[in-house]
């Protein structure tokens, strides 16, 4: 174990799948000459050469499509796609082709490529480079979504989107680059994809979040177990295919839930959760499932605008506060 | 880069009877050829000739669904260019492509099968008319959404470059398909890379109902490679030598040059869009040409033959028949082929299982009681 | 009034628009020469010429972008994107540019443009181009989504939406072009955006739908009258801004709901309408809320396997029949 | 077409001393110009170059956030192109866009507002940076999104032209942008339609690290313009005076001959892509090249309007002590002006007003009890 940030895991982690695999290479806008945007391939083009680090022209239908035909052939392409705000220019190639080759074929070729994408407000930005998307790619059948909320899990779910056979998008998040945490210097674990984690047990309340939201879902219930509230909080982990037991499991023990997304709240990722827990834990709620969200406005720059409309510790706390309250539990 | 005189096509019909005399011009010398190989190549064509017009017959049938575009009247670009390809090269094409997918080496019995959506369709049933696709062929693929097969045809040439191979990749694709963004972005990175692809437009003059003149600002569609220095050539597309030989020299020189050319070849598209199309839209004079026998690869191919002695009257006949029956067997086979179970219907969302993947029919809920 | 098709309302209002407007337009593949791929722009190129009906090359980023860039300037362009799948080449143009523009410049100039487009499956067009994908544009603030389920909806929104100083997208689908009503003869009304409507009136049980599904929900509930079962549908009709209260007002009504939608189900619409259902219908609710949805695979093109994945009224009768089970109401 | 020796810019850097020779032969002659207009364009530089530096400052301080691209090294171009516009004109920009919109007429104290992100910002603080806007002056947008303005300028020609107008449409770029599908499909339906619009390629010889080399297969960008049939030209981006009478033409064409034109204005990108960026990637030969005070369009022209005794030592002085001041007002000015409130959060998602608009805060049930 070594502690390190989420994009060093993400960092040694390519280096580590270059190295095992010939067939695995890098390509995307500002990889190499540049080192990554956001410095995730850091060093690599120097390492691995221009053969298996590929800057592309600002193209990302180009370059994505491009991945995946190198993939239908085999190869196993990390694409990284500056932010997913931009995969809209690549999304054509996203879901009508990597996700469609394997079934409209009728599974005689797989895609086994990653797109690496970070999403992420909150950095001001402004409306077209700060949304959260990812319900867009999570929404379609095959295709794999997993959004790694840690350094550990950067890394272990790399590695497992790497190894697979099918088309996976790994959302990053701009806010969790330099967050740190303890990672296995070995080439282990693998992720498996598809199983969320229950991140910290409780019993008064569900909390659920994902990718930067899963780690504040985090501190809000160390806070709160401050105050004596025992916060249960599920990390998604995976957004596609989604782990709906492990929600519902512990929905059923607690009797409650709060959901924290980074995106909007209409039609975002937290409506099908909610959707999920009322369906599946029906008998146990004790009060409608609560969700906390982006405000539905594109995100304005000036700072004040941006925090307002973001959710934040402060409103995660709240809705689960009042969740409690509804239940009858009175809290704080 | 070289340029034939063109045929307006979309535009005005004034001068088919100069266009002729052109081909003949410049197509190769009959003398040259080896009559197995000319007899081969008519046959070929006729076979997607016969073939689409069962196909048609069987949409009007109801035996086919969906969209289902034919490739009548582009016979000799489909047999001039697929016969220049080795088995180990790859092709990609858009939707028009059940000639492609024959002439590539898939069996005309799998190509209507899919066609009819069985289980023994080269895609199994679940691509149809738009997606033919064969591993083993290399035919990697039928696609539906204009423009979309450039990407991919170009990551196959990366992929053929990054493991030293010598493949070379075929794209086609139509001349409403110069239009759109994917194409300049894949025609940019296969130069930059110098990738082994030839790109082939087939120029049928429109997109649906609009001309190359409404929708190119350019034209002259094999100019267009200009903007990414790719050498680009045009060829008669009627003509299945001419093709064959524009096409052979272009993939020889994608594979010893390692880098990508562009070939425009045009031809006429005899119906309408797709079968259903009646292509109102057509003025007489448009209608008149696209029928014109003058501008039909088969009669053509079959004068020319027929002229030079090798083709005779009695080999016509035995071909002609040997072709109906082909292509009646492919019916047959189709017809008897199963259609596929409802329980398959989750076998091919992904390769690598895992986890909780959805596997809930529509009436059921989403958890199981 | 006269009963007429969808496709005959949707022409007579475009018609009627370009007549009232001069700054109307229309833009789009094939909708002049051709006369529309599904012929909703019959005869209307031969009627204004080529300046009010302008054929496209194909190259839906470019023009749907041109688009916006007229309305930016005050005209009111009509936009025909051939299906909703190909939407995605142009995506980024609608949710970077036309729904951020009013947003992002602080309210300087708005974008008063229709998109038209048609959803729909069961027609066998394989994974491509089968696709109910307005998730991804009722997802996004700044656009406002319509999703007609009859002739005089059709006639109704459209004229409301290119009046409507706002990008909005207007569901049109495939199965309903040739559907027939009563469809008012004047210019009148314009509908109400972020207006659901109760299509029946019933007390059992509600159903929800839109487009398609929603008159196969009436479909529905007119046969379940017969065995005495008294459905309540609602058709949604605006996707965003979604109408919550009528919806909510209903369920409270009924104590149970089912929705019936012609997506895929995981993060579909539905999950939003079954998240807030129960968020405000709690303590209403008598059983979980139910969702008929696609089967979460690439659409293929093989008839059973098509006709398998899709809904149908059959799915939506069981899951209406077994959800008042659950409730407690024995139903055959 | 006209071609103009260009320096290789990203690549290596061998003859920066015959490229200034260059320049000053194509450049107009100082003694056809009006004093008045020379001394107003090394002004307007000036206080681009200024405006930058300290915007760069600012950033520093963490007075502005989000991404900052400048304009150093771009004055010549700016100030060239805009100075040909009408009022009436368009412009359409990508986020490298301070001194545009300064240069189009927004005060520098809307311009510095709209950074700091206050209410007196030209787009009430809810752009930044990329995302100048004002109605009047007729700038339509700094954007984002690579290539997003492209259609959208285009557009704006196209109503131009629907109304019959004869306002020209400028819409400037990166040279990396010419990479991007935009691109391709914008020019193909600008030439298509004949619209008034000119296409300006800002080459800085960088899109972030990459090189026109490694990213445009036809790396002379003005000559793209032929897949299009549209006229290209290519100006030194570092002499005003050549900026502004190749601009002057080709607007005035596109207004008369109502069709479209590109144009390529080659200069060097000074600092980093972004504030933030210290540009490791350069190599030492394109670090000095980009600080060379021979490829600084500033130092250029004013030694030019020095050496012709057009500037003197004092109204440079002047000169540089007023547009000090503006640029300080206009930091004055932002820094004194008020953050929007929260309560204005919902005022700008819709333009028309509708039922049932979410205006729910993250920490709001959607239901309010
Ligand atoms: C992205 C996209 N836009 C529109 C369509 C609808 N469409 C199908 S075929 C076609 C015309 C294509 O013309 P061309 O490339 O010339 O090929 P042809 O059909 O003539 O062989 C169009 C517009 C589509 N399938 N995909
Ligand atoms: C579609 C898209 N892809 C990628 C980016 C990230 N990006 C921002 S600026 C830039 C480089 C643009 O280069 P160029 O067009 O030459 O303009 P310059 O910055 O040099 O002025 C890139 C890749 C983006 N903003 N949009
Ligand atoms: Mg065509
Ligand atoms: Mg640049």
């Amino acid at each position: 174990m070594s502690v390190i940030t989420y994009r060093q895991a993400l960092r040694d982690t390519l280096r580590a799948e270059m190295l095992r695999d010939e067939d695995v290479f890098l390509i995307g806008e500002e990889i190499g000459v540049f080192e990554g945007s956001y410095k995730i391939t850091e060093g690599l083009l120097k390492e691995f050469g221009e053969r298996r680090v590929r800057d592309t022209p600002i193209a990302e239908e180009g370059f994505v499509g491009t991945a995946i035909g190198a993939a239908m052939l085999g190869l196993r392409p990390v694409v990284e796609v500056m932010t997913i705000n931009f995969s809209l220019l690549a999304i054509d190639q996203i879901v009508n082709h990597a996700a469609k080759v394997y079934g409209m074929f009728g599974g005689q070729t797989s895609v086994p490529m990653v797109i690496r994408t970070p999403g992420g407000g909150g950095q001001q930005l402004g409306a077209t480079h700060s949304q959260n998307i990812e319900l867009f790619y999570s929404f379609i059948p095959g295709l794999k979504v997993l959004a790694p909320s840690g350094p550990a899990d950067a890394a272990a779910m790399l590695r497992a989107a790497i190894r697979d056979n099918d088309p996976v998008l790994l959302l990053e998040n701009l806010g969790l680059y330099n967050s740190k945490g303890e990672v296995p210097e070995d080439d282990e674990p693998v992720a498996e994809i598809g199983r969320a984690a229950v991140s910290r047990e409780g019993s008064d309340i569900t909390l659920i979040g994902y990718s930067r939201m899963a780690s504040v879902a985090t501190q809000v219930a160390q806070s709160l177990a401050e105050e004596d509230i025992s916060v249960e909080v599920i990390d998604l982990r995976s957004l596609r295919p989604l782990d709906r037991e492990t929600i519902v499991e512990s929905v059923c023990k607690t009797g409650s839930a709060v959901i924290a997304e980074d995106d909007w709240l209409t039609y975002g990722i937290g409506a099908e959760i909610a959707a999920t827990i009322q369906e599946g834990a029906f008998d146990f709620l004790d009060a409608p499932v609560r969700r906390v969200a982006m405000a539905e406005v594109p995100l304005p720059y000036a700072k004040p605008l941006e925090s307002a409309a973001l959710p934040s510790a402060e409103s995660v706390t709240t809705a689960v506060k009042e969740t409690l309250n509804a239940v009858g539990r009175r809290v704080g | 880069m070289a340029d034939t005189a063109k045929p307006k096509g979309g535009g005005t019909a004034k001068s088919s009877g100069g266009r002729r005399q052109n081909r003949k011009n410049d197509s190769p010398d009959l003398a040259d050829e080896s009559p197995k190989d000319l007899l081969d190549h008519y046959r070929r064509m006729l076979l997607v000739r016969r073939f689409e017009e069962r196909t048609g017959q069987a949409y009007t049938q109801a035996r086919i669904g969906g969209y289902c575009h034919l490739n009548l009247g582009e016979e000799a670009t489909v047999i001039g260019l697929t016969s220049v390809l080795d088995e180990r090269d790859y092709l990609f094409t858009n939707y028009r492509e059940h000639g492609y997918a024959i002439a590539k080496g898939m069996s005309p019995r799998g190509v209507m099968a899919e066609l009819y959506g069985r289980t023994t369709g080269v895609s199994r049933g679940w691509g149809g008319s738009m997606h033919m696709f064969d591993t083993e062929t290399r035919l990697l693929g039928g696609y539906g959404i204009v423009g979309g097969q450039l990407p991919l045809a170009t990551g196959a040439a990366l992929a053929v470059t990054y493991r030293g191979g010598d493949e070379v990749v075929m794209c086609q694709m139509g001349d409403g398909t110069t239009n759109i963004g994917a194409w300049h972005e894949s025609l940019n990175i296969a130069s930059l890379w110098n990738l082994p692809i030839v790109y082939v437009v087939v120029n049928n003059f429109t997109g649906m109902g609009t001309t190359v003149e409404m929708a190119s600002a350019e034209p002259d569609l094999y100019k267009r490679g200009s903007a990414f220095r790719i050498e680009g050539h045009r060829v008669d597309g009627r003509d299945v030598l001419a093709v064959r030989d524009a096409a052979s020299g272009l993939v020889e020189r994608a594979r010893s040059e390692q880098r990508p050319f562009l070939l425009e070849a045009y031809s006429y598209r005899m119906k309408g869009h797709s079968v259903v199309d009646p292509a109102k839209y057509r003025t007489k004079e448009q209608a008149e040409e696209a029928r014109d026998k003058a501008n039909d690869p088969v009669a053509i191919f079959e004068e020319r033959l027929l002229n030079a002695g090798v083709l005779t009257e009695d080999t016509k006949k035995e071909i002609s028949d040997a072709v109906r029956e082909e292509v009646a067997d492919a019916a047959d086979f189709a017809e008897n082929s199963p259609h596929p179970d409802v329980s398959t219907l989750f076998d091919y969302t992904y390769a690598t299982p895992v986890a909780n993947e959805s596997k809930r029919m529509p009436s059921e809920p989403v958890f199981a009681e």
